[in-house]
C-alpha cells in the first residue's frame, strides 16, 4: 500500500485490529468497544478504533478508507447504513483484509461475518414477551425506534409485525412506529407526541437503548407513569432507576461488551485461516467459550437477558 | 485646466505599486498556498503512508463534493449572501437518483431529474432572496429543513444503494488516472474551479458580483441588476448541488440523511479562504485552498488515527486563526506605522509652561 | 399616526397570531391538545428553546450572531450531570451559577474575538460551535450521566408545577421577563439597538460598541448555560452530543419571531414566542397525526411562511408611511 | 503673513489643538492640523476637499487619536481614547456625513445613551418624545418624534444631527458641512440656533464651502490647506477672495464658466411622468448641448423625477424617451447602455462602492465594453481608470485605494469620471457640488461646461441658486412634485425662480 511504510509505527500490518463502530462517545458502543479491547489485549493484538462524532450514514467511509490505505487486515465496522460502506469495504478486501460487522450489519456480500447480539426473531419475541406479561394482547401499541434507516432495529422491527400477525395471541393494534433518531432529545418529544395522540395507548416498545430511557423519563414525569407499559432494549445501569419508581417493569439486552468481545476472537480466526466464514467453521472465544458460524456468514452472541427489579442489582456493570 | 497642488501625502516605497507575480505571491491567497503545499509536504515527510496515491485518489474523491459546492457558495457569500440549504438540496438530488433508478428510469434519465430538482431548488431559494428580497440567511435556514423534510417525504425510512447503478457509471467515479491515483473526475471538477475563477475574476458579471457585495445600492446604480445576479447565483449552486447529489448516490448511498452537515464544512473552508462573510472580497483560489487544507488536514489526522474530536477543534480554530491572525497582524502594521511616523514627522514644539494655563473654564 | 408606529415595531404579533391560530386549529382536530398534561409538554419542550432564543436575539440585535449556543449547551448540560454525580450533596442553587458562570465564559471568548479582534461573528462562532464540541467531546467521552444520577428534587423542576407551569418554564419566564424590560427600558439596552441599527454610526457617536456587543455575548452565553442546566434537568442524559445542531432551530426561532437577521429591530419577547412556535408546530403535526415524513418540510415552510409575512407588514408599514408623508 | 491675522491670547481657548498629525497607512491626512476656539465665538474652518478639515474634526470628538500633537480642552491637555471621552469633555460633534441609527425613532435617535429617565431607573419614553417635540420645535420643524430615523431624507437626518447637538448643551459645537444638504429656509433657523449657543457662551466650530455662510455667520476664520494649518482671520477684517487665496494658494477663475454652445434634437423628452404622492406630470425635454437646470426646494421630488428617468424607482404613468426611442421602466443597465450617465445626490451610498478601489470604481461601468469574448482586458481597464483619474485630477495615493479613504470632492470626482468614461449622451447630475470647495467646484463647472460644448446634454439639479442661474441653459423649477416654472437663461434670475419654486401654496417653507 504505497510509499512511506518505512516510517510507519506498530499500525497497520496483520496484528491490528480496527474497530470502526457506528459512531463514538455513546455509552452503548463504549460498552461494546470495551468488550473488545479486552479481547484484543487477551489475544495480543493492536486494538485501534475509530469512527466519526455522528451517525451519519456517509460519515464512515473515511474511516474505512483510513483503514484500507493503513493496510489493516481486520476491520469490524457497524454499518449506518448498510449500502453505503459497501464501495469502501470491497476496497479493504480486495486489498486482503477482513471485514466483520458486528452490532448492524451490511449488505451481505460485503463482508466475511456478522456478529449479532441475538438472533433477530429473539430479539423481537423477547420484547413483544414482556409486552404481553404486562397488558395482555389486545390494545393499541407503539414502537419508538432510532433512526429511520437503522438496519438492525428495522430488521427487529418487521420480525416484531411478524410475529404479531402470525401469533393468535397477540391481538394488539400497532398504532405508530415512531422514530428518535438515537438522539435523547428527540425520542423524548416523539414518546410525548405519541401519548398525545393516541390516548388509548397501553403499551410502547423501544428496541433502542437512546429511545427506551427517553422515553421512561418522559413517562416517570407525567401522568402517564404507571398506566403505559414501556418495554424495549435499554441499558441496565441508566434504566435502573425507572424500574425503581415504577415506570417500567421489566426491559431487555444482552451483554454489549461480549458483542466486543467476540467480535475481537472472531478477527483474529479469520486471519489466521481458522475460519473463512463459511456456514458450520467453529472458533474459540476466550471466556465466551466454542461459536459456531451460522448461514451467511452469521455468529450468534448469546441469548436476550431480561431485566427486572429482582435480577437488577446482578447486571447494572453493564454500564460505567 | 488649473495644476491643483496634490493633497496626498504620500510615504513612497510603502505605495510602490507591486505588480503581477510578486504581488500574488504576497496576497493573503499566495500565502495561504503556500501554507497548503506546506501542509501536504510536513504530512508527506511525517505521517506514513501519505505520500501515495491511494491518498490522492480517496482525498480528492472526498473533496469533491465540498469543492463543487464551495465555488457557488464563494460567488454567494461575495454578494454578501448565504445558502445554508445546499447540503439539503444534494441530499434531494440524491433521493430522486435514487428514486427514480429504483422506480426504473434509466440512469441517464434519473441524473438529469436530480440535477433539475437542484436547479429547482436553488431557483426557489432564488426567488425568495432576490425578488422578494428576504434576508438569505433566514430563507435558507427555512430551506434547509424543508428540502430535507422533502427528501424524506420522498425516500422515507428506505436507501439506495450505490449497487443500484450502472456500473460504467460507478467505474467512471472510481476511476484513475493512470499510477497518479487522480481521480478521472477531478478533470471535470478543475475544469469547473477554472470556469468559475475566470467568471468570477475577469467578466462583467464577476466584477459585479464584488460591488454588488460591498453596496448593492451603489450597484444599482451602475446598472447592475441586484436581483438577477442573484437569483442567476441560487439557480447556480442548486445546479451544482443537483450534481453532486448524483456524485454522492453513485458513491456513496441515497437517504434522506446523505450530506447532512455539509453546508457548515463548505461554509468553513469558504472562509477559511478568506472569502469576507460581510462580501466583496474573496476568491476562487482562496476557496478552493480553504477546501483542500481542511481535507488535507483530515486525512492526515485520520491516517495517524487521531480521534475527530481533534478534528473538530483543529477545524474550529484554524478558523478562527485565519481571521483573527491577519487582523492581529494589521493592527501590528498600524501600530508599527504609527510609531515610524512619529519619529519621522518633526515633533512639534512642546508646548511651554505659557501656554497650559491652570486656569479651568466652566 | 401613532398607531401605525406601534403596528411597524409590534413584529412579533403576526408570529403571536400565528401561534394562536395553530393551537386553535389543532385543539378543534384533536381536543386533547389542551389536556393539563399535553399543556404542560408543550411549555416544557418550549422552554429550553425559548430561553436560547432570547439569548441569541440580544445578539442578533446587536448585528451579529453566536452559532455556539447548541455547543455551550452542551458543555454545561454535561458539567451538570458531572457536578451531581461527583460532588455528593452539592446544593442545586450553586450547580445553576457554576454552569452560568461557564457558560458566560464561553460567551465572553465569543464576544472577545469578535469585538477586540473585530471579526464577523459568524465566523468567530462558527470556529467556537467546532471547538466547544471538540472539547465537550473530549471531555465526555462515552461517558454519559442520567437522570438517577441527580437528585430529585433537581428532576422535579421540571416536573412540578405551579398554577400549571412547570418550575422551569417560570424561570424561563422570569428570565425573559428580565431580558425584555431591560432592553426596551434601559439605556444599555436601547444602546444595542442603535449598535444593530448602525454600527458605525454607533462608534462616532461614542457608544462603547465593544464593551456593548460583548456583554450580549456574555449575556447569551449565560443564558445557553441557564439552558444547558434546565436541560440536564428536563431530559434523560447528558452526554458528548447533547444540544448538537441546535444552533438553526435557535436562530430560526428568533427570526420566525420577528428578530432581524441583520440587525436594530426585533425584541427577545418576539424571540420567546418564535421558539414556542416551532416547538408547538412539531408538537400539533405529532398531534394532527400529521406523516412523521412531512414533519420537518412543514416546519421548513413555516420558517418561511413567517418571514414572508414580515416582510410584508413591513414593506406595508414602509408604503403607508410615505403616502402618509406624502398627503402631509 | 496678512495684517489681519490675529493671535489670541491663549487663556481664553476654551479648545486648543497644536500641530496634530494624522495618517492612515502612506495617507498623511492632517500634518500639522491647529486651532483655537474661544468661548462665546463662532468659528470657521474652510479648506479645500482633502485640506484635512474632517479629520481635524474626528481627533476633536476623539474618534480618531492623533499620531503626534498636543491638545487643550480648556486648559488641560488631554488624550481622549474614545468618542465618550470627548463628550464627556463637553465637545458636541455633528459629522459631515449623517450618523442616525435607522431601526430607532427620530426621538429615540437625539436621546440614545441619555434617555429621560423614570421610575427605576427604566426609560421614561413619554419624556423623550415630549423633550425631542419641543426641541424639534424650537427649531421650527415638523418632523414626527416616533417615526424611524429609516427613509428619513438627507436635509431632515441633518436637522436631526443639529437637534441631538443642541440638546447636549455642550461647550463645545462642532458642525462638519451642516448645511450642505439644507435649504435658505433651513439654513436661516440653523443660523439662529448657532447665534443663540454662542451667545449662550458656547465655542462652535463650523464647517462650510459656502463662503456666504461663513462671512455670515462666523467669527474667526482658520484656513488649512494640504493638511496644515496656513492662517486664522478675523471675519469682519477679512474678504472672500483672501481666503480663497489661503486655501488654494493662488488665485482662482471666475465660477460658473458656462460657455454657449451648439444646441442640437432633443434626446431626453419626459412626458406626463406620475409617481403617486412624490411627483406628478412631469414634463421635460433636454437637447444636445444643453444644460436644463432643476431647481426648488429641498423635498420638491426632483431626485425622484431624476430616479425614475434613469429607472431606479419605478413610475405609475408617464414615459421617457430617450434618443429616439423609448426607455423601459425599472432599468438602469438599459439607460446606461442607451447612453445616459447618473451622479446621484448621495455619493457615499449611491456614487460609489466605497470599499472598492478607485480604478474598480471608475471602471465599473465599462465592465462590458473593457472586455473582450465576455473577458475583461486588465491592462485597458488599468489604463482607462488611469487615464481618467488624470483627466480629472483626482488626489489619490494609488489608483488601487479604497475610495473610501478619499475626501469628499474627490469622490465626486471618481463618480463623474465613472460617468465620463461610458461616453454618455446624456448625464443627470444630483447636487453635482454638494461638499466641494471651491476650486474644485469651479472645475466640475467647467467639465460640465466643456461636455455640454461636446454635445451632451446635462440635467443639472442643484439647489444651489448661483450655480443654476449661472450654468443652466433653460431652468425648470419644481415645487411639491409639479414642475411649477420655466425659465430661459436670460428670464432665469433668482426672484423668478424663488417664486416658482415656493409657488405652490403650503410648500414646505
Ligand atoms: N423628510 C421628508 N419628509 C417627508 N417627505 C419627504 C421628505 N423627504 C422627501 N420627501 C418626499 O419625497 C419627495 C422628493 O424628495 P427629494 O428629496 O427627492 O426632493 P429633492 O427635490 O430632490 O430634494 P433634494 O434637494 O434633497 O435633492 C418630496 O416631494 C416629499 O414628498
Ligand atoms: N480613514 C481614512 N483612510 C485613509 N485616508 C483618509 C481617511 N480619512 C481621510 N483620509 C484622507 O485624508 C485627507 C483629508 O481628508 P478629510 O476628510 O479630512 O478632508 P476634508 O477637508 O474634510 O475634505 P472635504 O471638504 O472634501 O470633506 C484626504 O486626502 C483623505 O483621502
Ligand atoms: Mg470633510
Ligand atoms: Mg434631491
Amino acid at each position: 500500500s504505497g510509499a512511506g511504510t518505512a516510517s510507519g509505527g506498530g499500525d497497520g500490518g496483520d496484528t491490528t485490529l480496527s474497530f470502526i463502530p457506528k459512531n463514538l462517545n455513546n455509552p452503548y458502543i463504549t460498552l461494546e468497544l470495551s468488550g473488545a479491547k479486552s479481547a484484543a489485549e487477551e489475544l495480543g493484538f493492536t486494538y485501534a478504533e475509530a469512527a466519526p462524532l455522528d451517525a451519519g450514514a456517509d460519515s464512515q467511509i473515511p474511516f474505512i478508507q483510513t483503514e484500507v490505505q493503513n493496510g489493516t487486515k481486520i476491520i469490524a465496522v457497524s454499518p449506518n447504513d448498510p449500502d453505503a460502506v459497501c464501495p469502501a469495504l470491497e476496497d479493504a478486501r480486495t486489498g486482503g483484509a477482513k471485514i466483520i460487522t458486528f452490532d448492524s450489519d451490511s449488505a451481505a456480500e460485503c463482508r466475511d461475518l456478522f456478529i449479532n447480539q441475538v438472533a433477530v426473531e429473539d430479539v423481537a419475541k423477547g420484547q413483544l414477551e414482556q409486552l404481553y406479561d404486562q397488558i395482555g394482547g389486545t390494545g393499541d401499541i407503539a414502537i419508538l425506534s432510532a433512526t429511520a434507516a437503522a438496519p438492525n432495529q428495522n430488521a427487529w422491527i418487521e420480525a416484531m409485525k411478524a410475529e404479531i400477525a402470525s401469533n393468535p395471541d397477540y391481538e394488539w393494534n400497532l398504532v405508530a412506529t415512531v422514530y428518535g433518531d438515537d438522539d435523547d432529545t428527540k425520542s423524548f418529544q416523539e414518546a410525548q407526541g405519541l401519548l398525545q395522540s393516541y390516548p388509548n395507548l397501553k403499551g410502547i416498545i423501544s428496541p433502542t437503548t437512546v429511545g427506551i430511557a427517553a422515553t421512561a423519563r418522559y413517562l416517570s414525569t407525567s401522568e402517564y407513569k404507571g398506566k403505559v407499559a414501556l418495554v424495549g432494549l435499554g441499558l441496565p445501569g441508566q434504566m435502573k432507576e425507572y424500574l425503581t419508581d415504577g415506570t417500567v417493569k421489566e426491559f431487555a439486552l444482552w451483554d454489549p461488551s461480549e458483542v466486543g468481545y467476540l467480535t475481537a476472537y472472531a478477527g483474529k480466526a479469520l486471519v489466521d485461516g481458522t475460519i473463512t466464514g463459511a456456514e458450520g467453521d467453529t472458533f474459540e472465544a476466550g471466556k465466551l467459550g466454542t461459536y459456531t458460524v451460522g448461514a451467511n456468514g452469521l455468529v450468534l452472541v448469546g441469548e436476550l437477558l431480561k431485566f427486572n427489579a429482582e435480577n437488577i442489582d446482578q447486571y447494572d456493570y453493564i454500564t460505567f | 485646466m488649473t495644476s491643483a497642488p496634490t493633497a496626498t501625502f504620500t510615504i513612497t516605497e510603502e505605495t510602490r505599486v507591486r505588480t503581477g507575480l510578486s504581488r500574488l505571491l504576497l496576497s493573503r491567497d499566495g500565502l495561504f498556498v503556500a501554507v497548503l503545499l506546506l501542509l501536504v509536504l510536513v504530512a508527506c515527510l511525517f505521517v506514513p503512508r501519505f505520500a501515495s496515491p491511494v491518498t490522492t485518489g480517496y482525498l480528492l474523491l472526498n473533496a469533491m463534493p465540498a469543492l463543487l459546492i464551495a465555488l457557488p457558495m464563494t460567488l454567494i457569500i461575495i454578494t454578501g449572501e448565504i445558502d445554508l440549504s445546499v447540503a439539503s438540496i444534494v441530499a434531494m438530488s440524491t433521493v430522486t437518483v435514487g428514486t427514480l433508478t429504483t422506480a426504473g428510469w434509466p440512469f441517464g434519465a434519473a441524473a438529469a431529474a436530480a440535477i433539475v430538482v437542484g436547479l429547482i431548488a436553488g431557483a426557489v431559494n432564488g426567488v425568495l432572496i432576490a425578488f422578494v428580497g428576504l434576508p438569505s440567511l433566514a430563507v435558507t435556514i427555512g430551506t434547509l429543513a424543508l428540502f430535507r423534510g422533502l427528501a424524506l417525504v420522498v425516500i422515507g425510512d428506505r436507501s439506495v444503494s450505490a449497487s443500484s447503478y450502472p456500473d460504467a457509471a460507478i467505474e467512471l467515479v472510481g476511476a484513475k488516472l493512470g499510477g497518479t491515483g487522480i481521480p478521472v473526475l477531478a478533470i471535470a471538477v478543475a475544469a469547473a474551479v477554472a470556469i468559475f475563477a475566470i467568471v468570477l475574476h475577469a467578466t462583467p458579471f464577476g466584477r459585479g458580483l464584488f460591488a454588488v457585495g460591498y453596496s448593492k445600492e451603489a450597484a444599482r446604480f451602475v446598472g447592475i441588476r441586484v436581483p438577477r445576479v442573484k437569483f442567476v447565483l441560487y439557480v447556480l449552486s442548486g445546479l451544482m448541488c443537483g450534481v453532486v447529489g448524483v456524485f454522492w448516490a453513485l458513491s456513496y448511498s441515497a437517504r434522506s440523511d446523505s450530506a447532512s452537515g455539509l453546508e457548515l464544512t463548505v461554509i468553513a473552508a469558504v472562509l477559511l479562504g478568506g472569502v469576507s462573510i460581510f462580501g466583496g472580497r474573496g476568491s476562487i483560489l482562496g476557496a478552493v485552498t480553504g477546501v483542500l487544507v481542511i481535507a488535507v488536514v483530515t486525512y492526515a489526522m485520520r491516517l495517524q488515527r487521531i480521534p475527530d474530536v481533534t478534528l473538530v477543534i483543529v477545524t474550529g480554530a484554524l478558523l478562527i486563526v485565519s481571521v483573527v491572525g491577519p487582523s492581529i497582524f494589521a493592527a501590528v502594521r498600524r501600530s508599527l506605522h504609527v510609531r515610524r511616523v512619529q519619529r519621522t514627522l518633526p515633533r512639534p514644539a512642546r508646548a511651554g509652561a505659557e501656554n497650559a494655563p491652570h486656569r479651568r473654564l466652566t | 399616526m401613532k398607531g401605525l408606529m406601534k403596528a411597524t415595531r409590534l413584529r412579533e404579533l403576526p408570529v403571536a397570531g400565528a401561534l394562536v391560530l395553530l393551537i386553535v386549529v389543532t385543539t378543534l382536530i384533536n381536543p386533547r391538545f389542551l389536556t393539563p398534561q399535553s399543556v404542560k409538554d408543550l411549555l416544557l419542550n418550549a422552554t429550553i428553546l425559548m430561553i436560547l432564543a432570547a439569548g441569541q436575539a440580544l445578539v442578533l440585535i446587536t448585528r451579529n450572531v453566536d452559532l455556539s449556543v447548541g455547543s455551550i449547551l452542551g458543555i454545561t448540560g454535561f458539567l451538570t450531570g458531572t457536578l451531581f454525580a461527583t460532588v455528593p450533596g452539592i446544593p442545586i442553587p450553586v450547580v445553576f451559577v457554576i454552569a452560568m458562570v461557564v457558560g458566560a465564559l464561553l460567551g465572553a471568548v465569543n464576544g472577545l474575538l469578535v469585538t477586540f479582534a473585530g471579526v464577523p461573528a459568524l465566523v468567530i462562532t462558527l470556529g467556537t460551535l467546532y471547538i466547544y464540541r471538540g472539547i465537550n467531546n473530549a471531555w465526555a467521552g462515552g461517558k454519559e450521566y442520567f437522570s438517577g444520577d441527580r437528585p430529585v428534587a433537581f428532576g422535579d423542576l421540571s416536573v412540578d408545577t405551579v398554577l400549571g407551569f412547570p418550575i422551569i418554564t417560570l424561570i424561563a419566564l422570569a428570565v425573559i421577563a428580565v431580558l425584555a424590560v431591560s432592553l426596551g427600558y434601559t439605556r444599555r439596552g436601547r444602546d444595542l439597538y442603535a449598535i444593530g441599527s448602525d454600527p458605525d454610526a454607533a462608534k462616532l457617536f461614542g457608544i462603547p460598541l465593544a464593551r456593548r456587543v460583548f456583554s450580549a455575548f456574555v449575556l447569551n452565553g449565560l443564558l445557553a448555560g441557564l439552558a444547558g442546566v434546565l436541560y440536564a434537568s428536563r431530559f434523560s442524559s447528558v452526554g458528548a452530543t447533547t444540544g448538537t445542531g441546535l444552533e438553526l432551530d435557535v436562530v430560526a426561532a428568533a427570526v420566525v419571531g420577528g428578530v432581524a437577521i441583520f440587525g436594530g429591530s426585533g425584541t427577545v419577547a418576539g424571540a420567546a414566542i418564535g421558539a414556542v412556535l416551532l416547538t408547538t408546530i412539531t408538537s400539533s403535526l405529532t398531534a394532527l397525526r400529521v406523516d412523521k415524513f412531512w414533519q420537518q418540510a412543514v416546519v421548513g415552510i413555516l420558517i418561511l411562511a413567517a418571514i414572508v409575512i414580515d416582510r410584508v407588514a413591513t414593506l406595508r408599514a414602509a408604503r403607508t408611511l410615505r403616502l402618509s408623508e406624502a398627503r402631509k | 503673513m496678512k495684517p489681519e491675522q490675529t493671535s489670541p491670547p491663549p487663556d481664553l481657548d476654551v479648545l486648543r489643538l497644536r500641530s496634530a498629525v494624522k495618517t492612515f497607512g502612506p495617507v498623511v491626512a492632517l500634518a500639522d492640523g491647529s486651532i483655537d476656539l474661544r468661548a462665546g465665538e463662532i468659528h470657521a474652518l474652510v479648506g479645500e476637499n482633502g485640506a484635512g478639515k474632517s479629520t481635524l474634526v474626528k481627533i476633536l470628538a476623539g474618534v480618531h487619536a492623533p499620531d503626534a500633537g498636543e491638545f487643550f480642552v480648556a486648559g488641560a491637555p488631554v488624550a481622549f481614547r474614545s468618542v465618550a471621552d470627548s463628550k464627556a469633555a463637553g465637545i458636541s460633534v455633528i459629522y459631515q456625513e449623517p450618523t442616525l441609527f435607522p431601526d430607532l425613532s427620530v426621538a429615540e435617535n437625539i436621546f440614545i445613551g441619555r434617555q429621560p429617565r423614570g421610575r427605576l431607573g427604566l426609560i421614561d419614553r413619554g419624556a423623550m418624545r415630549a423633550a425631542a417635540a419641543e426641541l424639534f420645535a424650537s427649531l421650527g420643524v415638523p418632523i414626527d418624534p416616533d417615526r424611524p430615523a429609516e427613509g428619513l431624507s438627507i436635509a431632515d437626518q441633518q436637522i436631526i444631527e443639529i437637534a441631538k447637538a443642541i440638546s447636549l448643551d455642550a461647550r463645545v459645537l462642532v458642525m462638519d458641512e451642516p448645511t450642505a444638504a439644507l435649504s435658505g429656509a433651513e439654513v436661516d433657523r440653523l443660523f439662529v440656533v448657532a447665534r443663540r449657543l454662542r451667545d449662550q457662551g458656547a465655542a462652535i466650530l463650523f464647517i462650510s464651502h459656502r463662503f456666504d455662510e461663513v462671512f455670515d455667520l462666523t467669527d474667526r476664520i482658520t484656513v488649512m490647506r494640504d493638511g496644515r494649518y496656513i492662517s486664522t482671520h478675523e471675519t469682519s477684517r477679512t474678504d472672500v477672495p483672501t481666503i480663497v487665496r489661503a486655501m488654494v494658494g493662488r488665485d482662482v477663475d471666475t465660477l460658473f464658466p458656462k460657455e454657449p454652445a451648439r444646441i442640437g434634437e432633443p434626446v431626453l423628452t419626459v412626458r406626463g411622468l406620475t409617481r403617486a404622492g412624490v411627483f406628478a406630470d412631469v414634463d421635460l425635454d433636454v437637447r444636445a448641448g444643453e444644460i436644463v437646470g432643476l431647481a426648488g426646494l429641498v423635498g420638491a421630488g426632483r431626485t425622484e423625477v431624476a430616479r425614475a428617468i434613469f429607472g431606479i424607482d419605478p413610475y405609475d404613468e408617464g414615459s421617457v424617451v430617450f434618443a429616439g426611442s423609448a426607455l423601459p421602466q425599472r432599468a438602469p443597465d438599459a439607460a446606461i447602455r442607451a447612453g445616459i450617465g447618473f451622479v446621484p445626490e448621495d455619493r457615499r451610498k449611491q456614487g460609489l462602492v466605497m470599499d472598492l478601489s478607485v480604478a474598480r470604481n471608475i471602471t465599473l461601468t465599462l465592465r462590458r465594453s473593457l472586455s473582450r469574448f465576455g473577458i475583461i482586458d486588465a491592462a485597458a481597464e488599468r489604463r482607462t481608470a488611469d487615464d481618467w483619474a488624470g483627466r480629472l485630477q483626482v488626489k489619490a495615493g494609488s489608483p488601487r485605494i479604497a475610495v473610501s479613504t478619499l475626501s469628499g470632492g474627490n469622490q465626486q470626482k471618481i463618480v463623474l469620471a465613472k460617468w465620463l468614461a461610458n461616453d454618455p449622451k446624456l448625464l443627470i447630475v444630483d447636487e453635482p457640488t454638494r461638499g466641494i470647495d471651491v476650486g474644485t467646484k469651479s472645475e466640475v463647472h467647467r467639465l460640465l461646461s466643456d461636455l455640454a460644448g461636446r454635445g451632451i446634454a446635462i440635467l443639472m439639479i442643484s439647489s444651489e441658486l448661483p450655480e443654476v442661474l449661472g450654468m443652466s441653459d433653460r431652468v425648470l423649477v419644481m415645487c411639491e412634485g409639479r414642475i411649477s416654472g420655466r425659465f430661459d437663461r436670460a428670464e432665469a434670475t433668482s426672484e423668478n425662480v424663488m417664486h416658482a419654486a415656493t409657488a405652490v401654496e403650503g410648500a414646505r417653507a
